[in-house]
């Protein structure tokens, strides 16, 4: 048995002028930024960063040129999410887009659907957020009660979607609606690709422990959306918002959301630190090395066309553990009075507050675990 | 618990819970009504004559409670200074560190340079703590310093008030984990039936109760070898072993309750985003693990546990 | 809520003659012992010792003196536990008719049987092993098939045991018997008092993966015991059996059990340690203290009269996290290499290789929790 | 897996098996027939002519099937004995530290004293490491040592021995506990059905991957820096991971067997018992994580970036 078959990952050979490109763009974009805007970057929304991002080529590398796209490699765009994360670039706005939403409208959606949206994906300018999660379903997802209703004019939607990443700055949300009245759990549930400025969306922020605004709940009353707007086919929802899903396992993100932290902690300490500092950078090195190996090989597998759900959920729950443990261990030893202002207490703080909502990313912890157990044949 | 520290525990859980979402000013107004600055200030000169398990009982209150006010820096400064022989107009607070809880509301504050504790004021910048709590620098007019004859432990005593607060926080958070549990359902019945949401909760409860432990220890070497730094032993493994029941409690909380402990509108974020600062606050790991490594080295194996035992044996 | 109650502890005021004297006894019977049987001394059997600890008053120390014993203090007897774990002593023996059995006859045994094995228990001289686990039961003691049918000449038992700690050098068995045909899970059982010596007994060693002999299975091929030896009341076996295991919370030996190790780490270091070696000596101390903290606590609640079942469960379950990983803590500090030979390197291979046993003691971390849990209101 | 390796998987797999508890003399013999020991030297020299990634197979194998003989040592010398031109008769061993598996089997060992590597002989004796197996201390004749003129990382190359080794025991390990928990009923259904049990066997399965992964990033390396030393930051990080691996994973295992994990007849404690060795061979966790926290300083914040994606980005 070999739970995680390394698949050996062939860096295209473009690799180090790939990521001097980048780091020009970013050295040119983000010339004085906040330090503590780069930790957990991943969540952190700059559209005009989207945007130059987007014009520079760094958004739908994949895509077909006719969408905008840049018919690039697999690990070349491996290559920019990695360079982002670890500069801790703002890539937070269209992050959904370029990751889940525009691949799925590659795979499900209409010629209509991808001319519509997939350009302005790839140009940084849409943003996309996804409609899951409702008020009481927490893990289980298939508790949907969210409904679409066909009519003649289209589809009628109602209900209500909570905990939606971005929805106050995206221009479409990917949800899951039940289009088949009275069915139950997975089945009967569609997809609708849902324009967020129509009339009968009401979309409410949720703060915070920050005083700040991430998450949405967002309301549907009796919102009219063309026939145009189902995305795949009615009924299939599930498993395509499985397959939206899934399209999370393709990043770095997992462990280098909060790189930001580390090497400003390194670049703060200097050769002659204390011996228990100098441990504890090494101890998450050597975390760190190991995660990117890992990381490595799940990309270089779905390059190849297999789809890694252990390997990649393995990944997941062992990076949303480094993050959430990485400013703790670095509390535990870094000499500093929190409150004194200066760039790294600042950057510490932020990442000790945010860090226990990491067990949460892509599913929490018992799910992750239960992907994993299940691929091993124990459910 | 002895009968007029249940008093003051029922006084202290109303007081605490009344004052949530409440003005600084308000605070500073009932809680000197109430009379809890002068919890370890001698009857004799009209204190409440408390003990350091008193001391304990309240500040794990102000934990549960995440009162936002800087009670305990508050309680040891009214008592050294009754120590020196002096008496309070303003507010004083003790600082221990270069950063200080409130510091800009303070008159005056004592401070230890030079082994000795001095009794100043100086000019504040204003800072926060990670929770977004007031916690500024003060540059001290040592010109103006008033020495005062005494001998504490500052860097210690903050240390213990951090455990206190830290064991009244975990509990807290403890049970708004089993009430939040309780109530959401998934998957057809409450979340607290999971097996694996029980066992996090069972460790968190396991954390929580090393903290309240290690509280009343650390209390306990206060009321026997005074707060002169002699109890710098046990306040330091409790501090230690705080450090990592909130390292592991807090993370444990926030899990089972999902995305709404991250609300602001829920309560949980004001216990953890407090305890994530106090693991700094009176010394972090590191600190404490080398002296007290140090410490035990100097015992030799079988020094630590004579040391131990005779530490609590009467005699 | 206050999970975990604090009760002081008022120790006895002749707290330190009682560990004087016993020094002095430890220092006279176990001059040379090599350090590693000092390790997890707690499942080291030694007769000899067993026997003199008995002569000078350290065995039954709470028992009525009509039994042999010495109507002393709950907290005295804690005293003399803490020493003798401290240091490291072999109690393996005499342990559970010390601590278990002896109680549980006090409790539920008739006169008779109170007179033929409490002397003896409180001498040293006589040792008692439990008969719950069957093959197959794993945590699941109430799946108990053994029987015990009644006759007019006593009692006919048959069936096995399993996991039977000291079998071997022990003189009687508590057993959990199931003495109603076709009853079902915890009713229909009671507990038998068996002497190991009656025909029809088989004692086979279980070799555990040192090559030592700790474990025993027990066969019982239609043993025939007096009607006398019925402990308790006829039925009521599985209530007897959870208060017998109630009797195990006691104790310092969670914590206690390795500090063998701890202590010879700390003598071979001296005071100019490295960093990271006085930095992880600090660690196991504060979790030391604070766990002594908490089991004193628990034996003062005991003490009082009240069964703290919670927090004898949390002591338990954070001992044994603290002693499973105590020797991995050291490794990965200490420089040495474990094959030279020294007492130190033997000392930390041994309990490197004991060590994940430690989450099976008194229950697996899954039961210990689930108790937790239950105190918690949440099942 | 290029073919080539995959044949070679097969080979060492189906030996290994069949090696299982049988004795060191007979080992030596179907070893060596099976040409192992010449895996590293090339076919130019009638070796295999494998690289380092072959390598990390074959241990990964000895580790799974928990070989009881000092295959890696002696491959290694093998090939290290080839760098300097010279070939072995009886068995040699390459030494890292100062005692050696099987050191009172060998004929010679190689072994690095002041930057110089020899070759070179002495009195042994008899050790044994944790798991029980032979483990010796040898006093080395220096007077008859010969020096090589070759270099070599030989305390590093253990480390990855031991890394890949580590890697195979503990997907061993995993196996064994799906396979016992599959077959075990408690309270009516097969262990493996118990969510807690689920979530221990998964998180042993995310330690494995960690060593699995880590063990062929650091044969990667290898192949592309050589065993002179420049692959250190990359076997220094697998050390340190797969240490972690091993304190957490064995702990996993055997929670999830429960007591028959520990009996002498189940196979279980012949892997962990050599984890447990293994953790202190070819350095322990502060001596890399000191190494690698000081090379990461040296490189600051954004060399550390720069030098993890230089080393294996092409060119």
């Amino acid at each position: 048995m070999q739970t995680f078959a390394v698949h050996p990952f062939e860096a295209p050979e473009n690799a180090q002028s790939i990521r001097s490109d980048l780091r020009a763009f970013l050295a040119q974009h983000q010339p004085d930024k906040d330090p503590v805007l780069r930790a957990n970057c991943w969540t952190e929304f700059d559209p005009a960063f989207s945007q130059a991002l987007g014009a520079a080529g760094y958004l739908g590398m994949l895509w077909p040129s006719q969408y905008g796209g840049h018919e690039r490699l697999p690990l070349e765009r491996y290559i920019v999410l990695e360079e982002l994360l670890a500069a801790g670039a703002p890539v937070g706005a269209h992050w959904i887009a370029d990751r889940q939403t525009g691949p799925l409208l590659l795979r499900y959606g209409t010629e209509e659907q991808r001319e519509k949206y997939l350009p302005g994906f790839a140009a940084g300018t849409m943003y996309a957020c996804i409609g899951l999660s409702e008020p009481g379903s927490g893990s289980d997802l298939a508790s949907v009660r969210s409904s679409a209703r066909k009519t003649d004019a289209g589809w009628v939607l109602s209900g209500q979607k909570v905990w939606t990443t971005g929805a106050h700055i995206s221009h479409a949300m990917l949800a899951l609606m039940r289009s088949e009245e009275s069915s139950e759990r997975q089945s009967g549930l569609s997809q609708f690709l849902i324009d967020l400025d129509l009339p009968g969306i009401t979309i409410r922020p949720i703060i915070d422990m920050f005083g700040t605004h991430h998450f949405n709940e967002v309301f549907f009353d009796d919102v009219l959306v063309p026939h145009g707007a189902l995305v795949g086919k009615e009924g299939e929802g599930w498993k395509q918002a499985t397959a939206e899903l899934a399209l999370e396992r393709s990043g770095p993100e997992r462990y280098l959301s909060s790189h930001a932290l580390l090497a400003a902690v390194i670049d703060s300490l200097g050769p002659d630190a204390s011996a228990e500092v100098t441990a504890t950078i090494g101890r998450l090195v050597s975390e760190m090395w190991t995660l990117r190996q890992m990381s490595m090989s799940v990309a270089a597998k779905l390059a190849s066309g297999v789809d890694p759900v252990v390997e990649a959920s393995i990944v997941k729950d062992l990076g949303n553990t480094f993050e959430q443990e990485m400013p703790l261990a670095i509390q535990a030893v870094l000499d500093a009075d929190l409150a004194d202002g200066s760039d790294l207490s600042r950057l510490l703080a932020t990442l000790l507050q945010v860090s226990p909502s990491f067990s949460l990313r892509g599913g929490t912890r018992e799910i992750l675990r239960g992907i994993i157990a299940r691929g091993l044949g124990l459910r | 618990m002895s009968e007029n520290r249940e008093q003051l525990a029922e006084m202290a859980d109303g007081l605490f819970a009344g004052l949530r979402g409440g003005e600084f000013d308000t605070f500073q107004t009932q809680i000197g009504e109430a009379g809890f600055g002068l919890l370890l200030v001698p009857e004799s000169s009209e204190g409440f004559g408390g003990d350091w398990g008193d001391l304990a009982t309240v500040m794990r209150l102000a934990g549960k409670h995440a009162l936002a006010w800087p009670l305990g820096e508050h309680i040891l400064a009214a008592r050294l200074l009754h120590d020196a022989g002096r008496h309070a107009d303003a507010l004083t607070l003790l600082a221990g560190e270069s950063s200080i809880p409130w510091g800009r509301e303070a008159g005056d504050v004592l401070v230890e340079r030079d082994g000795q504790i001095l009794l100043v004021s100086g000019e504040v910048s204003a800072g926060e703590s990670p929770a977004g709590e007031p916690r500024d620098m003060v540059a001290y007019d040592w010109d103006r310093a008033v020495p005062l004859g005494i001998e504490a432990d500052l860097f210690g005593l903050i240390a213990f008030l951090r455990v206190c607060q830290t064991a009244g926080a975990l509990d807290a958070a403890l049970e708004l984990a089993i009430e939040h549990t309780g109530q959401r359902e998934q998957f057809g019945r409450p979340l607290s039936k999971f097996q694996s949401v029980q066992q996090s909760i069972a460790l968190l409860a396991v954390e929580a109760a090393a903290a309240n432990c290690a509280a009343q220890g650390a209390a306990a070497a206060l009321d026997r070898f005074g707060h002169g730094g002699d109890a710098r032993f046990e306040i330091g493994a409790a501090k230690l072993r705080s450090n990592i029941a909130i390292k592991v409690g807090a993370a444990l909380a926030h899990q089972v309750h999902g995305a709404i402990g991250f609300t602001q509108d829920y309560p949980l974020h004001e216990l953890t985003r407090r305890m994530m600062g106090w693991r700094s606050e009176g010394g972090n790991d590191a600190y404490w693990s080398a002296r007290l490594g140090a410490q035990t080295l100097e015992w030799g194996g079988q020094g630590l546990w004579d040391q131990i035992t005779r530490r609590t044996d009467p005699g």
